[in-house]
């Protein structure tokens, strides 16, 4: 292993709804990143993309795609998938390649254009397919899976819906201070809940949008970025890409069942749990040494759902961490300063980037308004379709 | 002249009305381990070999472990019964014995106000959308009455 | 980096065409690639899956759904896709994970299920796909892309089509001992040529189908194949996943244009040659030490192009070396002992880890009646859509 | 009544008729290098930054780099344009003095046997295929007599 590697740029365009090929998204995000990093393009050995399965076969092959409209440079190539977490799988990739001593000069990146309304399966019959059956044989579209969890929340820990609009109060201030999110606009509770039911008990307000962007990090080896003369980059100390352990017993996107704990008892750590776990296990660092969380909120409930996760605080105490302002901007520890994906809307493969992107720039204390004072230690998790989390853990 | 009534394309084996409505999984000839729906090659247990899946009649009655409703209709391939849309709930159940959670549609006429995370239910066989000559059926839950 | 990664195991299913789910030859190959390498499933630590883009979304993270169906055992995950490269970028990542120390047991997999007839993008109007706009606008299949570099050596050094049969003729003995080969059986010049013409000049019987199949192969550190045992495992030398250099002027699939050389000059290499000499380099090895060679004859005409551009011959000298016999079982560097796409049909991302099989039973001595005596080094080389190319390089 | 003649879905832009008939590319401002489709927000040189693109009409000669035919047709989303099916040949052309290669049909009745490696081609805007009140416009590849 050689030494760390660290992030030597970051770029990323402002989120919307432009309709613009991704690619454009992903060499405007690419370039950016790379005149932070004071890297030229032809010096970059490795692209790492983030699949879009939505922008035909360009986009399966993001990466090569991406790398054709920056101009061929020869460089070598991957593009990884895995729903949400294909960003980050993307990030573990070139991260492994430097520090397998492979290449000093990466290049990852992400980039999308969604449709409008409900992500859905693309055209034709597929009953083979479990994403397209979940369609067909339940009509349960992802807010669905989202609301499961956020009813849970309320029957069982006590929550209000209340608790879950106050997240959407906390991430739109937030995202108020950020020039690149698409809503940059103060919510009130009351908006919130006066927003139409769309899957019971989430509103239209508690449920993220789906959005275009791009996103992309330069990451090198700690000995590239001295040459090029970063004092001190943002470290990348942990990313992990865990599946489930058998029996998975919480429902995840887009299945129809559970694993059966009927022969082999649950893991001692849920799936969710375990996607954090591993980033600290791999760098040492524990919850308690957290400064800043990026943390998907596909909805509001969602995001206290990952306060626990991460162990910011114990099961069901969620609520609580929120109601005392523990995890807004001047908190304890802040969650989503970029303002989220409330104020973003997704961008599949973009999305796990730009929260690492969030966090590089908290850490160098450069996020302008939205600065997380003294903030040392980040990280960043989400959860995708299939037993797809990730997590990646950065540090000064 | 009454319809056809043939399970939704893609649930063909996944429920069965004779002897009363229930879902048919596999259950491993080796561990014993059961899954929804059949697995057809492989065991789940990442620590069993087997490769023998037998159908197995899983529980028709649960637990509610949680619920929600789908307000907006469904994009395809979702098909809708009515027009204009008319909203249906969904229910994550946690089947007696088996030890798994069997994600359904709550049977018409039952809307979120009627369950909550606890509430017990049976499972029915009921008409997912019709076309000119065919019923396409698949399984829901329905409450058990005096059974909260 | 740690010490050399090793192929522990190998697994991959008769290649054919039974309409089964992709997932299930992935779980066969993959079985089989652990009881070869004496791993048992729950010891793997990381997964990387090749990915299908024809299999709806299951295939799209093709690493977790064959994770799922060999049961989650909590194993870090990715899925690479890059067209018929996907396979080589699965190993490439698997083995920068083991060479940065974070995991010294990998799986990789691939697997598919394809359509009859020709390959074709998947429904809707998408004019924003060149794969799609190739259709439309051109009706410029596969085959077509094949047959304009099978006319450039007609026209420009002197092939014949009796040449290309040849190639047929050379796979299809090859392919008659092995047994997981789809067509097992004597092909002669004669009947390659009366076969119908596709795309002038190649006939039917100069194309290669579509299959279904799986493949898979454990790798290991070397360290870790000591442990388990494995006196002399093969060792992955190189893995070159790399991109063209601007200009590329030769046309690529599923493009309307090269790039032009009006203002920048070619580079010294073309992409095709780049993709074996970028693993030579890697490894410190020529193509004079090769003992053998899988390359991907999606045509056999291609097959003769591999000769070159893995410097077996010199440019237009392809045609001597498969008449001389150099390149069948007992003569100098046998290619595609396998019987190559030829027997077996293309399975995508199955088929670069399928490659690799071979090598290793040959590398091995462990490939029967079509052994190549004394075998000690191969390489495998593909080449799919938007610029992809793959090449991996091992010895004993 | 005639019908409207409008280029292909998707080849909107890539070849005019005005002036006779030409591919219609871009050239990078800065760098001066040419690209076919148009690249609309990024020069493909990678040592060039450059972003204005503008429309660069291209030779409508060159000469045969390559050439195939299509014996079977080719699946959707390609437009048959007569049944049964008649097969059509490609050709890859270099331009003369762009310093790239274009693919392109090559315009009815002329086959695989009337072309060579170095055959000389002009550009033509033909007919891909016709529905009942659109004739749907390509580019395509003539032989110029007497220039072989
Ligand atoms: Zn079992
Ligand atoms: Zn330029």
């Amino acid at each position: 292993m050689t030494d760390d590697v660290v992030v030597a740029g970051a770029g990323m365009t402002a989120w919307g709804k432009w309709g613009r090929n991704f690619v454009e998204y992903g060499v405007e995000a690419a370039r950016e990143a790379l005149a932070d990093a004071g890297v030229e393009w032809t010096d970059v050995q490795y692209v790492a993309g983030g699949e879009t399965v939505r922008n035909g076969y360009a986009g399966y092959v993001a990466g090569s795609s991406i790398s054709q409209a920056l101009g061929w440079n020869g460089a070598q190539v991957s593009t990884s998938y895995g729903a949400c977490a294909s960003g980050a799988q993307a990030i573990d990739v070139a991260r492994n390649r430097i520090l397998a001593g492979r290449c000093d000069v990466a290049l990852v990146v992400g980039a999308d254009t969604t449709p409008k309304g409900f992500l859905a399966p693309n055209a034709g019959d597929r009953p083979d397919d479990p994403d397209w059956l979940r369609f067909r044989l339940l009509g349960a579209t992802n807010p669905a899976y989202f609301a499961l969890m956020a009813r849970r929340r309320i029957d069982v820990h006590g929550a209000a819906p209340e608790d879950f609009a106050q997240v959407k109060v906390k991430n739109s201030k937030h995202g108020m201070a950020n020039p690149r999110a698409r809503y940059r606009k103060e919510v009130t509770v009351a908006e919130v809940l006066d927003s139409p039911v769309v899957a019971d008990p989430l509103h239209l307000l508690d449920i993220c949008a789906t959005s275009d962007g791009g996103a992309a990090v330069v990451l090198t080896s700690a000995h590239k970025a001295r040459e090029l003369g970063i004092a001190s980059p943002v470290r990348v100390r942990a990313v992990s890409t865990v599946t489930p352990s058998f029996p998975n017993t919480v429902i995840e996107m887009p299945n129809f069942a559970t694993d059966s704990s009927g022969v082999v008892a649950p893991p001692p750590r849920t799936f969710m749990d375990s996607i954090a776990h591993v980033a600290y296990e791999e760098a040492g660092i524990g919850p308690e040494d957290l400064s800043v969380a990026e943390v998907y909120d596909l909805a509001t409930a969602l995001e206290l759902d990952w306060y626990e996760h991460l162990g910011l605080c114990a099961v069901g105490e969620a609520e609580k961490l929120l109601r005392n302002g523990d995890t807004a901007i001047g908190g304890r520890i802040p969650v989503n300063p970029s303002g989220g994906l409330a104020c973003f809307g997704e961008a599949v493969p973009a999305q796990a980037i730009a929260q690492v992107c969030e966090v590089v720039w908290q850490l160098r204390g450069e996020a302008g308004d939205r600065q997380v004072e003294g903030a040392k230690v980040g990280i960043t998790a989400n959860k995708g379709l299939f037993g797809h989390g990730s997590s990646v853990l950065l540090s000064t | 002249m009454s319809k056809a009534r043939v399970p939704a394309l893609g649930a063909e084996g996944w429920f069965t009305e004779e002897g009363g409505a229930a879902l048919v999984g596999s259950r491993c000839a080796t561990c014993g381990t059961v899954s929804f729906p059949k697995s057809t090659f492989a065991c789940p247990n990442p620590r069993c070999a087997g490769t023998e899946l037998i159908d197995a009649r899983l529980s028709a009655t649960g637990t509610v472990w949680s619920y929600t409703d789908a307000r907006y209709q469904p994009p395809p391939p979702f098909v809708p019964t009515a027009d204009p849309y008319v909203p249906f709930a969904l229910a994550a159940v946690e089947l007696d014995g088996d030890g798994l959670v069997v994600l359904g549609q709550i049977v018409d006429g039952v809307t979120v106000a009627d369950l909550h995370v606890g509430r017990r239910v049976e499972l029915v066989v009921d008409t997912l959308f019709a076309d000119d000559d065919t019923e396409h059926t698949i399984w829901k839950w329905r409450p058990i009455p005096d059974d909260r």
